[in-house]
């Protein structure tokens, strides 16, 4: 819709622009995003999802741990929407518990990353130089390894557990956030305020933490939102190899793993875990791309 | 064939494809590829497989597990502690080295060698020397009786190698060379993906049917199946998927296989750590858990209930048990409160991720909820398992024991207190039962021995160390062409009597 | 009649845009004869570029609509003529320079090849005679013909318009419409490229429309000057009527924007205020709310145009005929 | 230019120095060690206290890993612990199957997504742009192990017409491609779907136009050329994100690849392998970035004179 651009003149230095500044600039994104009816779609499905993570235990219809062997492999029904697996567990109770740890995993590893990420990138920006160079070498490093094995290789060290899965994840996407930060950081950093503040003799960290960091959070945003996205994938694509998910935890990956061996027999224990998965990365991933276009309008398609 | 490079390679194949496969070709399935074809250096069965069908032993077992004779016709024992073979005249390796009693002095000898670090030099250390003294005799004297000595022989880490064809390759022998003087000789080995071999018109015994082998290595149970099903594959040996086969046993397009395995699987406890210290609490514990759930669950009715610590199949198993330790959830509760654990504990019970052996711990968790036994699961990969556990487990942990098809080899490792910090991962010191073990492996006489081993079987039920559960079969399936295939019980079975119908 | 090249009657362009429909060009005419040179002026916004594009077919669709009007060229109607003929028309009859010769050549093509292309297109020239004429056009634009394999980043701003306008040229158009041509460029070249024009707008007799909105461009290259604010055009008529007798305040208010260099104070006078937002034009005439001579009736009534002697001006001052906004 | 290259090349040891300390740290960080493993389960402790010896696995940690880089220097990465086999021998011998799958992936990937970016592009805001895009982000979205397994339900078990498993002809390629590329086709498409909108505004498509030439040759020779540039790019970087996700594509597809290899060798604890491996990894997406670069100077005459005068 940009393509008028050029030949109109848009918004920018006219009256319009005026009023709108009286409003906080989150606003301001907010009210870009409402009108992306996609962004929003996305941003609904996920909520809706927080809201089934943590109501879980009132809408699944089971306990998803109860196993009763004798009503085992059961094709969905009324009775169980989606079919029970091996151990007659009710599929569907599992994937909606299964909500919670996807959800879990995703948020806390980008929690790992964006916060290591963001400081490496912030510390590195900031000081630049040696250190910067030594910091963005070592990322160079991380980015070398095919994030999945790395993550592989840390979880087989750290040994198998939900919060080495995480910290594994976490690790193998810190380079982004550090990169993301760091970007922010160097434009950041010659910026008159930044400078006042150094004249008035505020410590480093101070900086950093008060005026540099608060300008970095659009991107970290964006990167963040994507970032989830990506990090339930690659948390369901290790536990599916079958790392980090202790069982009988009803987790998305690794039903989809166990679901494997059924899957002539009873294809329905891989496809609604398969469903689950997408769902909330196709939810999170548009989502995020709205984000990016209301805080970044240049960006905007 | 390997096709790797380009798109153009894989069209040469299609044409490739149409033309006849070789005469009398068998492929088979098992799960992994083979990870070396040095006899003395691997301790995976998949690798056991296709060694068996290259590699000849002083003694064989059938498919009963009873021992006869294969490169020696004949043994026998001036003394307690003497065994000398008599080995057959004639026979050569695949790269025409005649085969004489050194090449078996060899052999031993170099199991034994630390520096070449078999994980079977474990069966033969009793061994205290062997000697050649003509080309067709051979005289192992062992460091005391050692009843188990004819059973360690048939172990494919035992096979017998020749000692040119080793040092003519030196490091990549087991990878790019192997020459045993089987019905079968080694072609190819594609690393990943399949392990090709060809008949051995010169074998002892006269040629086989098969042609050529194809050992291929398919980790996915359905993919294995699917590959059956399409005609990729002719025959899985074994590790036939438990939830496919009531299907396939019903398809008259396929023939099956199932044998009972020596294999067994159980729940072990580091008796160390507490309360598995306390008898009651372990008998407890192995009247909470349904061992038939398990059995149904798991192995889709493929097992059967434990019936001790040994497989029924083992020579030296007490035919008069029954199945251990019934189902019952109330005495469970009765002993738990003996023990002082009315309320029950919490404790963690460590799997590796196998299917069964996971699916198994996650239904134990659920029975033993139900005593009021709060069990964790934690996973962790199978070389941590082992190093774990060896080292003492901070639990329970699931694995199983197969050993060598001896009682000896089913019990000694896994309950003597000597091996308290390697295959003792009970950790657990009884001095009646090491007595008795020590007395089986001594006891020449077999049916002296059996006794033993029908007592100590017992004691081990009392004691406990461990919750018992099942002992499996083990399941295969071909195509109807297949035929003369005998599944063993120890997994590990010949070829040389197959024959491929149209 | 006279020799009309061009004629443009009541065009109306909008853009539908997200926040709204954008009047761009509203309600234009004006017609060039063979050989004339038209100056269109005014500020940024005020609808030139996209009349230009109009002409050329070039409005980006969407979301621009060309809502009515005519676009007469050499007696055939742009805005009912199919694409196909009309991209025989478009870099052959009419060619366009665009405002910035940093960005209106590609990157990653060879400058000889962006010349060619044209000829390769219209003319029906194998590859090797339209890069012989590609190299040719260089050198008319005073660029050594062997730099032909060359690509924009290894050119100067200033050699790089002359590239574009050699572009313009190679097929010896009839029309050439330049979009504030010089603008981009430093104020020493600025004169050289505007000399070049137009010793080569003689030597091929070009009709031109030069945009601008340097008011001191189109004093030394124009024939006639129309002067647009916010999509109409509010002051048309030759150069000597417009800089000899300009009457709209608007026009004034550019007129006043000129600083004097001869006059040693150089004061700037800027009309005060910004152009009207396009989605939000204030009721009556446009113009209004920065008019130093506004009347009751502007604030509710759009003026109409009224013209002598070919001098048409858009404003209540006037006279004219009246109209209900 | 060469200078440039080398130069980069060189960039490229120290990131190689790098991965390998933190590969060697991470391996030798796991519980439990490769003599255990070797042995198997009924192994006695001085058994496996022989072998570790033999193995130099007693030898302080900085011992073992200088041990390592010297001879790594010299071209040779170990033995495999499990096989015995050279690891060098063992990754070159697997690395033509995952390296035809990695390229065959990138082939889809490009041939599936640039057309639909270029389409989404064209037909922007109209309801073929909001299907392709869709298309394109549910293909980003979708967890590529499970397309592979609902792949092999369909065509393997409902309609049986590949083979579910192996490297012998064609037809075993097919799945395994369209698993490995389904992501990065996604990825390839929005980012040619964006880099298109930007080209499409830009003032030298505009002169093109202007220009009359058909709309194909403004299409392929002024917008796709310049489109190319970020999408080899992102290309690039796919290109490593797929030489890692053939972990997954090898494991449902039982392919005897690199990626299985490592993921193996990484649960056997086979230090050598995993060690070599990943920085056989490393050294491919550096090779990569590297070729990408170069291509960088093909498409673009810009960066083509900054490489040159680049000391």
């Amino acid at each position: 819709m940009t393509m008028s651009e050029k030949t109109v003149p848009a918004s920018s230095g006219s009256g319009g622009a005026l009023r709108e500044k009286r409003r906080s600039p989150w606003w301001e994104v907010w009210r870009r995003l409402r009108r992306n009816k996609a962004a929003v779609a996305g941003m609904t499905v996920v909520i809706l999802l927080l809201f089934v993570a943590v109501f879980a235990p009132l809408i699944a219809p089971y306990d998803p741990n109860q196993t009763n062997i004798k009503i085992r492999l059961q094709p969905p029904s009324a009775e169980h929407l989606m079919g029970t697996d091996n151990f007659g567990r009710d599929m569907f109770s599992r994937v909606i518990y299964g909500s919670r740890i996807s959800l879990y995993v995703g948020f806390i590893a980008v929690g790992i990353g964006a916060v290591f990420g963001g400081i490496l990138g912030a510390v590195g920006g900031y000081y630049g130089g040696r250190l910067d160079n030594f910091i963005m070498r070592c990322m160079d490093v991380l980015l070398a390894i095919p994030q999945i094995i790395l993550a592989i290789a840390i979880v087989g060290a750290l040994g198998t557990s939900l919060l080495n899965l995480m910290i594994a994840v976490g690790i193998s996407q810190l380079p982004r956030y550090a990169r993301v930060v760091r970007a922010s950081t160097l434009t950041v950093r010659g910026q008159e305020f930044v400078e006042a503040a150094k004249a008035i003799g505020a410590s480093d960290t101070r900086i950093i933490l008060e005026n540099i960091l608060p300008n970095c959070m659009a991107p970290i945003i964006v990167q963040s939102t994507l970032g989830v996205a990506q990090a339930i994938l690659a948390a369901a694509t290790l536990s599916f190899l079958g790392l980090g998910i202790q069982p009988p935890t009803a987790e998305w990956g690794s039903m989809l793993s166990s679901g494997r061996q059924f899957l002539r027999n009873a294809p329905y224990l891989t496809f609604f875990p398969g469903v689950a998965i997408s769902i909330v990365v196709l939810a999170l991933n548009i989502f995020g791309d709205g984000l990016r276009d209301s805080l970044d309008p240049k960006l905007r398609q | 064939m390997k096709v790797f490079r380009p798109v153009l390679c894989a069209l040469l194949l299609v044409a490739a494809m149409s033309v006849p496969a070789f005469a009398a070709e068998i492929r088979l399935a098992q799960v992994a590829d083979i990870s070396s074809l040095d006899p003395h250096k691997v301790s995976d069965i998949y690798s056991a497989n296709v060694i068996r069908q290259i590699y000849s032993n002083l003694v064989q077992v059938n498919e009963n597990m009873e021992i006869v004779p294969d490169l020696a016709e004949s043994w026998e024992n001036p003394d307690d502690l003497t065994w000398i073979f008599h080995l057959r005249k004639g026979i050569t390796f695949h790269n025409g080295e005649p085969f004489t009693a050194k090449d078996v002095k060899y052999s031993i000898e170099r199991i034994r060698n630390p520096e070449t670090a078999s994980p079977g030099a474990t069966h033969l250390k009793e061994v205290q020397s062997v000697e050649a003294p003509d080309d067709y005799t051979v005289k192992i004297v062992t460091k005391r009786p050692f009843a188990p000595m004819l059973m360690s022989l048939t172990r494919y880490e035992t096979s017998i190698l020749n000692e040119k064809a080793v040092s003519a390759s030196g490091a990549d022998y087991g990878s790019k060379a192997a020459v045993g003087t089987g019905p079968f000789k080694f072609v190819e080995w594609s690393r990943g993906d399949k392990v090709t071999l060809e008949k051995n018109p010169e074998y002892f015994r006269g040629p086989a049917v098969l042609d050529r082998v194809i050992y291929r290595g398919i980790p996915e149970d359905a993919t294995r199946l699917i590959e059956l099903e399409s005609g990729g594959v002719d025959l899985i040996p074994g590790n036939f998927p438990y939830q496919e086969f009531a299907n396939i046993e019903k398809n008259d397009k396929y023939l099956t296989y199932k044998v009972p395995a020596m294999s067994t699987l159980y729940m072990g406890l580091n008796t160390e750590v507490k309360p598995f210290g306390d008898k009651l609490v372990r008998q407890a514990m192995n009247y909470a858990v349904d061992k038939q759930a398990i059995v149904d669950a798991v192995y889709f009715g493929f097992a059967a209930p434990s019936r001790g610590p040994l497989s029924p199949v083992i020579w030296g198993f007490d035919p008069t048990r029954t199945a251990v330790y019934p189902y019952d959830p109330v005495k469970a509760k009765e002993l738990l409160k003996q023990a002082g654990y009315a309320d029950g504990f919490d404790m963690t019970i460590y799997s590796d991720n196998r299917t069964e052996r996971r699916s198994a711990a996650e239904l134990i968790q659920a029975y033993l909820a139900e005593v009021g036994i709060r069990a964790n699961i934690e996973l962790m990969e199978w070389s941590a398992l082992l190093s774990t556990s060896a080292k003492g487990i901070g639990g329970a942990f699931m694995l199983g024991w197969t050993g060598t098809g001896d009682a000896d080899g089913g019990m000694t490792p896994v309950y003597h207190s000597a091996n308290i910090g390697s295959s003792n991962r009970f950790r657990y010191k009884s001095e009646g039962i090491d007595a008795l073990l020590d007395k089986g492996t001594a006891t020449l006489d077999q049916d002296a021995r059996k006794k033993v081993y029908a007592e100590v079987q017992e004691l081990i039920t009392e004691e406990c160390p461990l919750v018992f559960m099942i002992s499996q079969e083990l399941l295969g399936a071909s195509s109807k062409k297949v035929q003369g295939f005998k599944l063993y019980p120890n997994m590990i079975s010949p070829l040389y009597t197959v024959t491929l119908s149209e | 009649m006279k020799d009309t090249l061009l004629e443009i009657k009541d065009l109306n362009v909008i853009y539908k845009t997200y926040e709204g429909t954008v009047a761009a060009v509203n309600g234009v005419d004006f017609a060039l004869d063979r050989g004339k040179t038209l100056g269109l002026v005014g500020e940024s916004g005020a609808g030139k570029t996209t009349t230009a594009l109009s002409i050329m077919g070039l409005v980006p669709s969407p979301p621009g609509i060309i809502q009515r009007g005519r676009v007469t060229f050499a007696g055939q109607d742009l805005l009912t003529l199919p694409e196909k003929d009309m991209k025989k028309i478009r870099g052959n009859r009419i060619s366009m320079i665009f405002q910035d010769p940093m960005t209106s050549l590609n990157p990653v093509l060879s400058v000889g090849l962006q010349i060619s292309e044209a000829l390769v297109a219209h003319q029906n020239l194998s590859e090797a005679e339209a890069e012989r004429k590609a190299a040719e056009m260089l050198e008319k634009v005073q660029i050594p013909g062997a730099r032909y394999r060359e690509y924009p980043h290894e050119f100067s701003g200033g050699m790089r318009q002359r590239v574009v306008i050699a572009m313009a040229l190679a097929c010896n158009p009839r029309l050439i419409i330049a979009d504030e041509p010089t603008t981009a460029l430093d104020v020493t070249i600025q004169a050289q490229v505007l000399e070049l024009m137009r010793s080569l707008k003689e030597e091929f007799a070009t009709a031109m429309i030069m945009i601008t909105h340097d008011l001191g461009v189109v004093g030394e290259v124009c024939d006639d000057v129309a002067v647009m604010y916010a999509g109409r055009i509010v002051e048309m008529g030759s150069l000597d009527q417009i800089f000899g007798n300009a009457m709209h305040p608007y026009t004034l208010g550019l007129f006043r924007c000129i600083p004097d260099i001869e006059e040693e104070s150089s004061t700037i006078h800027p009309i005060e205020g910004l152009m009207p937002e396009p989605l939000d034009l204030p009721k009556g005439c446009p113009f209004h709310p920065r008019c130093p001579q506004c009347m009751e009736v502007c604030r509710q009534v759009v003026p109409e145009a009224c013209e002598d002697n070919g001098h048409r001006v858009l404003c209540h001052l006037f006279g004219g005929g009246e109209r209900r906004a | 230019m060469l200078r440039y290259f080398t130069k980069r090349l060189i960039f490229l040891i120290p990131v190689l120095l790098g991965v390998s300390i933190v590969i060697f740290a991470i391996v030798h960080l796991a519980p439990g060690d490769p003599a255990e493993v070797m042995l198997g389960p009924s192994a006695t402790q001085e058994d496996i206290g022989k072998l570790r010896e033999q193995l130099g696995l007693t030898k302080p940690l900085y011992v073992q890993y200088w041990i390592f880089l010297t001879n790594a220097l010299k071209g040779d990465l170990g033995r495999s612990i499990k096989s015995n086999a050279p690891v060098l021998e063992e990754i070159l011998e697997r690395f033509p199957a995952t390296l035809t799958l990695a390229s065959l992936g990138m082939l889809f990937a490009i041939t599936v997504g640039l057309p639909l970016g270029v389409l989404a592009a064209l037909k922007q805001n109209t309801w073929v742009d909001a299907l392709c895009s869709f298309f394109a982000l549910v293909g980003f979205s979708i967890p590529n192990f499970w397309v592979g397994l609902m792949l092999m339900l369909l065509l393997s078990i409902t309609i049986p017409i590949l083979p579910s498993s192996g490297f012998d002809s064609w037809k075993n390629l097919i799945m395994p491609t369209i698993v490995l590329g389904i992501q990065t086709m996604a990825v390839i498409a929005r980012m040619t779907r964006s880099s298109m909108l930007e080209v499409i505004r830009q003032d030298y498509v505009r002169t093109a136009r202007a220009k009359g030439i058909s709309d194909r040759l403004v299409l392929t020779r002024h917008i796709l050329t310049n489109v190319m540039i970020p999408v080899v790019t992102i290309a690039g970087i796919y290109f490593g994100h797929s030489l890692g996700g053939v972990v997954i594509t090898e494991t449902i597809f039982s392919i005897p690849g690199l990626g299985r290899l490592i993921v193996d060798a990484i649960r056997a604890q086979d230090y050598p392998v995993v060690q070599g491996g990943v920085l056989f990894f490393a050294l491919c997406v550096g090779i990569v970035n590297l070729l990408v670069d170069l291509l960088y100077a093909v498409l673009d005459p810009r960066i083509k004179a900054q490489y040159r005068s680049a000391k």
